[in-house]
């Protein structure tokens, strides 16, 4: 297994027109806590700005976040929009993802149709996608961050 | 660079000459013939006199549909049913984002269909004379509530259509509600919302403004949303304005709610000119709500308690249904009856609870720090030196989505619930003030046998809708069974 | 003249034998075999045991239905949906009465018709081997609550029917309740419940008694209540009880009721022998509710938050739909998760408010006048010295519809809305308690601009129902418009 | 107009199997208050210990309660009761008359049927019924009474 130890970059945001903080907020502190280094988008993000910035900071992971219930309609065309910037990054996206959540797993299959790597539903913790993202990136954790997982978990 | 400065007369006609030309119902803006139409109405309609005057904390609560007759029914059903005090319109997000097209279209599907296709009432495009059908129809006191960064039009066509309240301001309508309004333009923009406001009441029509306590709505620090209170006051006393009602959102911590509220009367009272008359609103909880009405009114219930305790001038209420958006008018009347009943059984009673005095004390030296700051980033003015004290974080808001705004503030329970800060970024305040907060926060990790850290935060965000005050490992569940 | 002495255990055998005559479903009451039936019960279903070890206020609701299958039906869903710790079966009005004839053919009709034709669960009927489908069916203790005077039968087949708590008392469950029962007969049918209950704790089954606390639920001064529970405490006692809950009834003004729960407990201890384990039960507001479940909920609000303050063992919780009578099984739920909500919201919270200790302490003092006044009635003896002093008018419950006691006593709130007494008849209290209680009342008066009459406790009877805690003169209405 | 100087007995209690104690206990206060003798006989009490106690003490007035709905049939042949006992008394009755009290004069006109001098609802403050027994005994308040009315109305 390789393992890295360059600094990762991830960047993070909140797509389309969605004003939600909380969430991406603590998603920040998670992801820099274990180690990443992240540039955060904040809210009403758009494709462009996603793709610009993973470009320029040479990011490894693209994580997508929307809660107001259109991120299908703000999230067609985002592989593409990465592509057009030669962005080679895994790509999440998490949320309230439709407005009726009956079925996560169509939900999974339409935002995996998209080009998302992983889909996450809303009660995901940030430690989920942590532990998912080392996991693609083919990292291990130290120890000191085992030891912290099985002081919050 | 903008200044803490009163708009001049000319450039106040120019500006509002100006506005009238974005949408064609600001051609009836006529303001000597609205001050007479103001001085038409009872002394029950003017907002000021009756929240001034009042002797037991006043309720209202949030309300906005698009069509006019509906905005009348429903305020007449919160007057009578809800036995609110003072009404709220409640403006819809077309209006906020000034895009008065889209609002006529929705008011025109709404009038077409019967459906609420707007969430609130477009007051720019019911224009002066719908806004005094309004007021006319209604025997209570009604306020503008929006978050508009740029409110100009629509505190134009509101106060000149007789509405004598009007919420919001340059930092409590920007940073928590955008991403890339420009602090600065916002500021401006205020002034002369201020400054008309100040205009009416030269002329003896005291407009109430209502700076949004609340903020972000996020486990804010208390000390944080009374400095921008304090500033939101200053810029509007500068134009005139002489009637101010400061805002608070409950965090939940009743010690330090009402140590909050006492704080922010006192430094109102302080820092703003003798001749501005302040008064205080507290918002019941602002934060996550249960997904379960019954659960809903225990928090509801917390807020009257602490509004009876710290006797606020107002209180905004919460209805049972608010985890599910907008409430029905029946579920927003019974938020303000069971306001008012537990208020009404608690406020005679003499409740003084130890350790409010030291609380206080805690939140007006934290309020300095910042108040302070910013004089200094604006060599004395007040405009200048929000502006810098946002940018270089001296000043910031936790969760707020601005651009204008660091954003760097974490913050977190400590083990009695009250509301510290976990990350203070580059906020001015006190060592001495940092070490209190760094360990009220250790002796709450040591409680929980965890480490500081963002996973506090995340608990504290989802605890009160979860069915707890603070964010404790595993639910805090200490279920007997 | 019966004394507060233990019923050997032949006469508690003769008696045993009698009463099992008195229905047909007697019978099958078997001591031995009951013992090993609550031996086979799970520690979750131990009534005292989850009780005492609980660390923070356990919830209860009140809820009886006819049909065993319904019972079930409804406790379950309390358990799950209002999240309740303990839960209870009300007991119907005929078998309060002890008519089981009219209870038989009421739950037959039940059968039949699918109607709730009686107000409660007749346990009697039911017999042994339905209690203990009930007792293994639900997965939380659970307790018998009633009001029957002579509840010697029901005692027996509850407790071989697997119940471990039993409310009432021979002064708590006749003087509210019943106009003609003669006290010291009633003393002496509790004597055998207590000594019933001795009997299983003597073979290591605790059955845990709760003497009914808020007593005629309406303005019943902190120490005639607590005076009442340590007099049923001690005869239960002395019969073998080992797990007693006092009880105590919300009056609404939060100081008076902390400190009256503070002393109910600290009273409790010390005048109880030391192998008695006392907790304490906080009945939320027993007095008329407001005809409006939004208001009720307030009620519910204050109710909720004075638990978390005092932190009684247990709480009983109220419905928003009081007013009406019997609460859907929702609404029961509802009562339930509303007061949990608050509670915990505010249970890790430091709430010390100031006065309490001098509350607690002029509450131990009148406590102490009149359990040394019922000693001296009784020439030591608990039982002689409470008929006694009933029949002096030395001990008195006011609005008791009972001809054992002189009904003479006349409370009302003073200024800050606690309970004062406005005429003791024959009470004995010091003079010293006295004039504490004619001042605060003449306080009061001087306040209102009235003389202190009868009015102010007719005002003060209505006042939670009407919105407000005391009753002002025109509804103390002080609303602003 | 003839003025009563002698004192003025009133017996009060409540009819039935009713336990409702706290009005009549108000009640008793006020009557007091206003300087009748009252003899409160309590709750569930029958139409032979109103009538016996109204013969013993000579009562010029029985004012009769009931709250739980069903006075209807607790005062079926009250008048006859009294009549058996040579009591001659101004009857008043007052409470939750009917289950269902939609129509008050109904009620009213059926209780003044049963002999009822004075109908009351459950809303009557005892203040009106102490000015009703007095016009219907032909007392005059005094000058005390008059002020402490100003007071507490």
């Amino acid at each position: 297994m390789v393992v890295h130890t360059m600094s990762r970059t991830v960047v993070l945001g909140v797509i389309g027109s969605d004003a939600h903080v909380v969430g991406i907020t603590i998603l920040e502190q998670a992801f820099a806590a274990a180690g990443f280094e992240v540039i955060n988008l904040g809210v009403q993000t758009s494709q462009e700005e996603f793709a610009d910035a993973a470009s320029e900071h040479d990011a490894e992971a693209v994580l997508v976040s929307s809660l107001y219930g259109h991120a299908e309609q703000d999230c067609r065309g985002f592989q593409e929009t990465l592509e057009a910037h030669e962005v080679d990054a895994v790509t999440y996206i998490g949320g309230n993802l439709a407005v009726g959540q009956d079925d996560f797993e169509r939900t999974r299959e339409t935002f995996q149709a998209l080009g998302f790597d992983r889909v996450f539903d809303a009660e995901t913790q940030p430690e989920e996608a942590i532990a998912a993202l080392k996991r693609d990136l083919q990292l291990t954790a130290t120890e000191q961050e085992r030891d912290r997982a099985t002081v919050t978990s | 660079m903008i200044r803490d400065e009163r708009i001049p007369a000319e450039e106040l006609q120019r500006i509002d000459a100006a506005l009238r030309e974005n949408w064609p119902t600001g051609e009836a803006v006529d303001f000597d013939e609205a001050v007479e139409f103001h001085e038409s109405l009872p002394s029950a309609k003017r907002f000021a006199d009756v929240l001034e005057s009042a002797n037991r904390p006043l309720l209202q609560p949030r309300a906005g549909v698009p069509r006019l007759e509906d905005q009348i029914g429903l305020l007449e059903y919160l007057h009578s049913e809800g036995e609110a005090d003072l009404l709220p319109t409640t403006i819809d997000s077309y209006t906020r984002d000034n895009e008065y097209g889209k609002a006529q279209e929705g008011l025109e599907a709404a009038r077409e269909s019967g459906e609420d296709t707007l969430n609130g009432f477009p007051a720019v495009n019911h224009g002066v004379d719908g806004c005094r059908e309004l007021i006319e129809a209604v025997d209570a006191p009604i306020e503008v509530r929006h978050g508009t960064p740029d409110a100009r039009l629509l505190a134009a066509i509101t106060f000149a259509g007789g509405f004598q309240s009007f919420e919001g301001g340059p930092i409590s309508y920007n940073i928590p509600y955008t991403k890339r309004h420009n602090l600065a333009t916002t500021i401006e923009h205020w002034q002369f919302v201020d400054r008309l406001a100040g205009a009416y009441t030269e002329r003896g029509v005291r407009i109430n403004r209502e700076p949004f306590g609340p903020l972000t709505g996020t486990l804010v620090p208390p000390s944080i949303a009374i400095a921008v209170m304090v500033l939101e006051g200053l810029l509007a006393a500068t134009q005139g304005v002489r009637s101010l009602t400061l805002g608070y959102g409950q965090v939940g911590n009743v010690v330090q709610d009402v140590a909050a509220l006492r704080a922010l009367r006192s430094l109102g009272e302080e820092y703003l000119p003798n001749e501005v008359c302040v008064t205080t609103v507290f918002h019941e909880w602002m934060g996550g709500f249960p997904p379960d009405e019954a659960r809903a009114n225990g928090v509801i219930g917390l807020g009257g308690m602490t509004a009876a305790i710290a006797r606020p001038d107002k209180v905004i209420t919460k209805s049972p249904q608010e985890f599910q958006g907008v409430p029905t008018k029946e579920a927003n009347a019974a938020g303000l009856r069971t306001t008012r009943q537990i208020i009404d059984m608690a406020l005679e009673q003499d409740i003084d609870i130890d350790g409010i005095d030291e609380e206080q004390d805690l939140i007006e030296r934290e309020t300095r720090c910042l108040l302070e700051a910013v004089l200094e980033h604006g060599d004395g003015d007040v405009a200048r030196g929000t502006i810098r004290a946002f940018e270089s974080g001296a000043l910031d808001v936790p969760f707020a989505p601005s651009d204008s705004a660091r954003g760097a503030v974490l913050p977190a329970r400590d083990d009695d619930g009250r509301v510290r800060i976990l990350e203070f970024g580059d906020l001015a305040m006190s060592d001495e003030v940092k070490e209190i907060h760094a360990a009220r926060l250790a002796q709450r990790a040591e409680t929980e046998g965890r480490q500081q850290s963002f996973r506090m935060v995340a608990d504290d965000v989802d605890a009160i809708s979860d069915g707890r005050l603070i964010g404790r490992p595993n639910g805090g569940d200490t279920r007997a069974d």
